[in-house]
């Protein structure tokens, strides 16, 4: 790794004892130090007990993945230290409550400190022990107490909050790490709040979605700040309600979206095709976990990509973006909303548990996309699917006294009556899909190139991006990243590719599905490196694993 | 080019192509009507059509207004999307039975459940139409369709009381053999706010032809029926089950409470943000 | 290696993930008291589980018995299949409230309206509890579930009237404070031919803590309830319409009716044909 | 053309006129002479009036598609002459009511008979003119009045019909054509009836369907023969429910199946993943029709290949087959049924309107796949998802006593139990992977080859057969045919190809799905021809476009 300040902690306990929560705070305490931080969370699909576990890192130089060595082991059971401290690196040390049983066995040096005891005192909830765990955490790495009491103050709000993390904190020892603190506050954003964002920031106005994990945070993000953001956020009986309703909204003039997993999709699958016929500029976003079926509702996999880039029957243009961390996630999906405006058509953002689920501090662009349409500008008779050179037909709104608007899932003529007439069914087909040619031109150059002249290329998508720039720049390999998946950006990654003696391809699917897509495009794929356990790469088993290719 | 009909401002060129003698003609009648009283009073550009797919939702290319010709069974929620957009538009979902109470039943229950301020009619010919005559979730029990040809083996359902166990605000039936009737009726649920629901009983002359038996059972409710008592109207909605039996069919209003629709308690108005604002609060 | 818990032959080794408090307890107990009835008459092996996506489906993973975990909202036509297959087969549906009301409501009603004979346990604890907390169809108005933080905007729908107006047979309500109460109203819709219907109420400890409010209004269903009488039945679903007041929660069965049931009414005796004998007939 | 027989009729009308049965009727009484004829249907869809025309070719040799032009228009109305004159061969004669006033008018030779009079007299139904245009068909055609009189009896069976027919077949003139008439009588089947039959005589034991064009007569053939044919039919509320209750079926033991166009099979998309997850054996009927969305529902195209292909969330084995005429329809639905429980995978039968609802003369083979599984014998306890070489786990269904059977949506453990394991996660994924190393191996032969040698290649898929094959006789074409797409049967096709200096790919399409499908598997498409306005190549129209490469 970089020269430079880096340091790892792992925060464990069971479903229930806030431990998310206590790596979100951790993290955005440092942000605001001016730190880079990133949260890995694991949790299996319960909602009390079990084993949860959140990392978070943090540098002095952009990161935007986990490692599996941690410095500081917060351990709020026992279990986390069993499960865990094999994880601890040379003089790491693990901060555990005074209660835990093992902790005095535990060979690793410790530091004990009695939050649950602190917590009762106080007769606060048990779940504060978190509290007081990240304030031993803040003493340990000599951070200010008036820091904590900020971030408390503003992001966790009670008083009870602050008096435990006060007492903690005194009773809790400074260790020998000196944390940097830099001038300049650093954002933080779930992915999937960075997916929210973009959508708001490119002009959504209509989000309809139904809980799925690891989708429903979008839901939950934009739901909580609905007023602020000047959005409806409905959640419907079921997906199908949702993307129908989305696809009304939008012929009915309002931008709008809606967000799932592989299972819900699959039952928005008919009106993704309806969108293609009636023209329709609808966004869904798809956050993959493990499948197939409901499969591993918690962990990550990338396993829709070819699933997506097809879904439907017939044939019709339709843009699928995969971004590979917060940044990109906010620009792609203000893009997306965007292309399926220009272009009235579909368009699919493609994430993963990874990356919707995990916390980036980044900064989001101040330029970006927003919907913009081809509007008609009145005059004659109108006619919804007026034949063009690009195939998009200017675009009016039902209400206007203007215009009679008629949308419709048949095949038909400009006006949108139905038509069984083989000329104008060939003639209506080619008309949409003359829309590929413009989506071809506008997203050809949407790949993230690293490294170009390096020998050694490496190939990925998606979340897998955090860990592989690390890798990349840390052995001296190319990485090169499709941003968009269909249309195929073939010029744009034949070039970045151009000398490239050799091709690995790594993703986190048992098939090797961007290695497929590669080969179709024809490209030559060397080598595969798959995984497929439900979790993702760190950045020590993706060095591990392309050292051994090398 | 434009897409009117030569002498008829209302339709458009689409020759119609329902069967000689389906019950469709009348209920094209009256919705006619209705949007003739919108183009007189100049809000016919604020009416907007939704229909599903089948023999029912040829009406969309009939008529020459705004229209969303859907897929079947999801005339609600393309609806609803509609209202959410733009919730000063008049919106009228056409609905086949087995559009309505068979693929969509899901939306129609909830619609009933939200209030969502729309109308909702039924073109219930009991029979799927367009796939040339199966029977639907509301075809009498022994029903000879194609896909039962020794009789449907299903009792029917009866969705006068579905809606009403659902929450609809506005539960009606009509009869296209009553043109004036269900025009009527139809006004009165396009002025309902919230969710008016009408099973439109339209025999389907080619496969379903129950002209005859409607024409014998029909009864119109009792201008005295108390319209806001939920169980009085479970009770008359009793009187008939959708059988091949009937002593009486009523016809009219069911139903017909006042309760919040769902755009006033669910949507807010839209408007833009301060993106970089929002991330200084809540994000850094 | 085997399946079973060390200490219980009803029990799988599967680790119990449900949040301390759950009422979803409650429910285990009772249905393991029914499946105790039939291992001991030796027929535990022709029963079998069928359940969705949610808190609630974990169930079939505790229990040594057949089951299928299927997806959320699709425990009907899973069990309707499998009874298609094998109707000697005694087939408990367990869904969420998310998946039966929710996602899954149209099989709900045709599983009502064509008396397929199972039964189903929906473990309505009034929020999708997997999913971290929104409100589901069942959630009083108000809510604040995550997906609705400033208060559901929708009146709860009432899945006894729904089903009543479905045509279920048996429908009844139970609560997972009455443990014994309960296992008896699974027992009886069990025995039942037909569509047995029961709402659960189920306290959901983390997201939704309905334990007081039950334990101070549930009330149960005296034994001279005229048990064949829809609109009796009707009258007394209205008494509690799941919001967050109430002055009497009735549990009990509300409605239980005989009616031929879908597999006496449809299904054949499959058997193999010959090919060629029916080719000669119908294809020369 | 060979040098033999052969003879083609229009029947033209209105919806409601009774064209198609007309049609059949034709086709059976020439089938039953030992000719064979296929029937291609051109309808809109409409119930009464628009305009509906069948064509008839009969053949002393076998075929499997219509031609251009006809030797019979019989008019039941006046737009038929109109629209289709055109089409008549030298000779050709128009066969028409007298009262069709234009009938004086058109150009070509006509021979005009009372229909319409003779049904009055009779106090027959309107519908009936058909009955009286077959008798005069059938006369112009000199078979005798017995052959017509006991089709008629068999198949339409009123005797009403056959004094329409007989005072008909009084009022009409011979013609100069001399029908031949074989000894063998020829088996006839819809391209659904195929796939019906082999369904049942693969063991199929519960049929669920939601009606859908060109799906439906599957629906409407099992539902009138299933007591004939042992099997329960259902009509269930939806799509969603029809897929689901056949997976159930087909977990508690009894082989089941479904069939739909694209539309309703979007909707099963979830559950196809299910049955992955599961280990199901599901058939899945997916008779296309053009798209997106609604479309042209009562037309022809094969516009759904590469929705198929990779429909449904997460990485499971699947099959997919398309045959190309009602003998193979039989055939490959057979064998889907064989797989699926082999392997205990969905698979697909991929078919459209022009196969699903055209009328072939086939012989269906002796020998065809029956549904067979890899049983458990008992012993130990039951583990539903026993690790195996092959991926498949013996197989038990839930009511013995001695098993416990638990299926799952989840990822799993052997016994069924959800696992969240990284390392039992990874397993379970290659456990059904693995599947398709054997679904490879026993499909990899299914690839049709005719002119082996020749150095043009014509590739094609599915319905597109009947034409394709034809063209390649006359103008001594190697004609290669997948019947299988996934697994891609590439060495077989690699050998088939071998050689071929040009390969063109032809299909009803827009975008070329069988063109990219080889492509991606490594194969040089030099040449596509596609057609995408519904209708599906006529013999002459393939003809045509083939030379126009040459
Ligand atoms: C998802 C889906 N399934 C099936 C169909 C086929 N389909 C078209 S119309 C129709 C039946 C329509 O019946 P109904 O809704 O009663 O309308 P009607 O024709 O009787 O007016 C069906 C099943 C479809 N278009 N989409
Ligand atoms: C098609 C689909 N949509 C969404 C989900 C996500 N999901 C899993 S469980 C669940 C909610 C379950 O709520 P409920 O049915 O009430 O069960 P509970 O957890 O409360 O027992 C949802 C929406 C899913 N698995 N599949
Ligand atoms: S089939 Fe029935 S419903 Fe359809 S147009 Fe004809 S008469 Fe009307
Ligand atoms: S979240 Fe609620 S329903 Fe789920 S296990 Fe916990 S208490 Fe039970
Ligand atoms: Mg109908
Ligand atoms: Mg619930």
């Amino acid at each position: 790794m970089k020269n430079s300040f880096e340091f790892s902690v792992l925060f464990g306990g069971k479903a229930g004892d806030g431990i998310r929560q206590l790596g979100i705070l951790w993290a955005k305490l440092l942000c605001r130090r001016g730190l880079k931080t990133f949260l890995y969370d694991d949790y299996p699909s319960l909602i009390r007990g079990g084993h949860n576990f959140s990392i978070v890192r943090a540098a002095e130089f952009p990161i935007s993945a986990h490692r599996d060595q941690v410095n500081v082991i917060v351990a709020l059971n026992e279990e986390t230290i069993r499960r865990h401290q094999q994880r601890l690196s040379e003089n790491g040390v693990v901060l555990c409550d005074q209660e835990i049983p093992e902790a005095q066995k535990a060979p690793s040096a410790q530091i004990t400190v009695p939050w649950a005891q602190i917590v009762k005192e106080l007769s606060a909830p048990k779940i504060m022990r978190n509290t007081a765990a990240l304030a031993s955490l803040v003493r340990f790495c000599q951070i200010p107490w008036e820091e904590l009491a900020q971030t408390l103050r503003e992001l966790a709000k009670t008083e009870l909050n602050l008096s435990v993390a006060q007492k903690s904190y005194e009773l809790s020892e400074k260790g020998h790490v000196d944390f940097p603190s830099k001038d300049k506050n650093q954002a933080f954003f779930f992915g999937n709040e960075a997916i929210a964002l973009g959508a708001a920031a490119a002009g959504l106005k209509v989000f309809l979605a139904y809980p799925m994990t690891p989708a429903s945070s979008i839901l939950h993000y934009l739901a909580a700040h609905r007023e602020r953001l000047g959005i409806n956020v409905i959640h419907p009986e079921n997906e199908i309600a949702a993307v129908l309703a989305a696809i009304g909204a939008a012929y009915a003039g309002s931008p709008a979206m809606t967000a799932t997993s592989g299972g819900g999709f699959a039952l928005m699958v008919e009106a993704l095709s309806l969108a293609g016929q009636a023209e329709i500029p609808l966004v869904i976003v798809e956050c993959q976990r493990p499948g197939p079926s409901t499969g591993v509702p918690t962990y990550t996999m990338q396993g829709d990509l070819e699933f997506v880039l097809t879904a439907g029957h017939g044939e019709f243009p339709r843009v699928v973006l995969a971004p590979g961390d917060a940044q990109e996630a906010f620009e792609l999906t203000a893009e997306a909303l965007r292309l399926a405006w220009r272009y009235q058509t579909p368009v699919l953002v493609l994430s993963d548990k990874h990356l919707s689920e995990s916390l980036f501090s980044q900064n989001l662009p101040q330029q970006f996309a927003r919907v913009e349409y081809k509007a008609w500008s009145g005059g004659q008779t109108y006619a919804r699917y007026a034949f063009s050179e690009d195939g998009v037909s200017p675009l009016a709104f039902p209400g206007r006294k203007d215009a009679i608007v008629k949308a419709t899932s048949y095949e038909h003529d400009p006006f949108g009556l139905t038509t069984e007439e083989p000329t104008q069914i060939a003639r209506m087909q080619e008309k949409r899909l003359r829309k590929e040619e413009g989506l071809k031109r506008e997203t050809e150059k949407m790949v993230g190139v690293f490294n170009r002249d390096a020998p050694v290329a490496l190939l990925c998508f998606g979340s897998t991006k955090g860990a592989a720039v690390e890798i990349a720049e840390r052995l001296g390999l190319r990485l090169v990243r499709p941003l968009v998946l269909r249309p195929f950006p073939t010029q744009t990654l034949q070039k970045a590719l151009k000398g490239a003696d050799r091709i690995i391809v790594c993703e986190t699917n048992a098939t090797g599905q961007l290695a497929k897509l590669l080969a179709f495009h024809g490209f030559r794929v060397d080598q595969k490196i798959l995984k497929y356990n439900g979790r993702p790469f760190s950045v020590d088993e993706l060095y591990e694993r392309v050292k051994e290719l090398l | 080019m434009n897409i009117f009909a030569k002498n008829d401002p209302l339709a458009t060129y689409a020759g119609n192509t329902w069967c000689p003698g389906c019950g469709n003609f009348g209920l094209l009648t009256a919705v006619k009507s209705v949007l003739k009283k919108f183009k007189e009073t100049g809000r016919l550009h604020e009416t907007l059509l939704v229909s599903g797919i089948g023999c029912h939702a040829k009406i969309v290319d009939y008529l020459a207004v705004n229209s969303f010709y859907s897929i079947h069974g999801r005339v609600l929620p393309v609806a609803w999307g509609i209202k959410m957009a733009n919730p000063t538009l008049t919106v009228i979902g056409h609905a086949g039975d087995g559009d309505a109470y068979g693929e969509g039943i899901s939306h129609l229950i909830f619609a009933a459940k939200r209030n969502t301020d729309l109308t909702l009619l039924v073109h219930n010919n009991r029979v799927y139409g367009l796939t040339t005559g199966q029977f639907t979730p509301t075809s009498p029990k022994g029903f000879p369709g194609r896909s039962t040809p020794s009789g449907s083996p299903e009792e029917p359902l009866n969705p006068i009381k579905l809606a009403l166990a659902s929450g609809a605000t506005f539960v009606a039936r009509g009869y296209v053999g009553k043109v004036k009737h269900l025009t009527n009726l139809i006004w009165e649920a396009v002025k309902h706010r919230g969710f008016s629901f009408i099973d439109v009983l339209q025999p389907c002359y080619t496969f379903f032809n129950t002209y005859s038996f409607y024409n014998e059972w029909v009864v119109e409710i009792p201008s005295d029926h108390p319209y806001e008592d939920l169980e009085a109207a479970f009770k008359l909605a009793e009187k008939w089950d959708y059988s091949s039996q009937a002593e009486e069919i009523p016809i009219g209003i069911f139903y017909k409470v006042k309760r919040p629709t769902f755009e006033e308690e669910a949507l807010i108005e839209t408007r833009d943000f301060d993106l970089f604002e929002h991330i200084r609060k809540f994000h850094q």
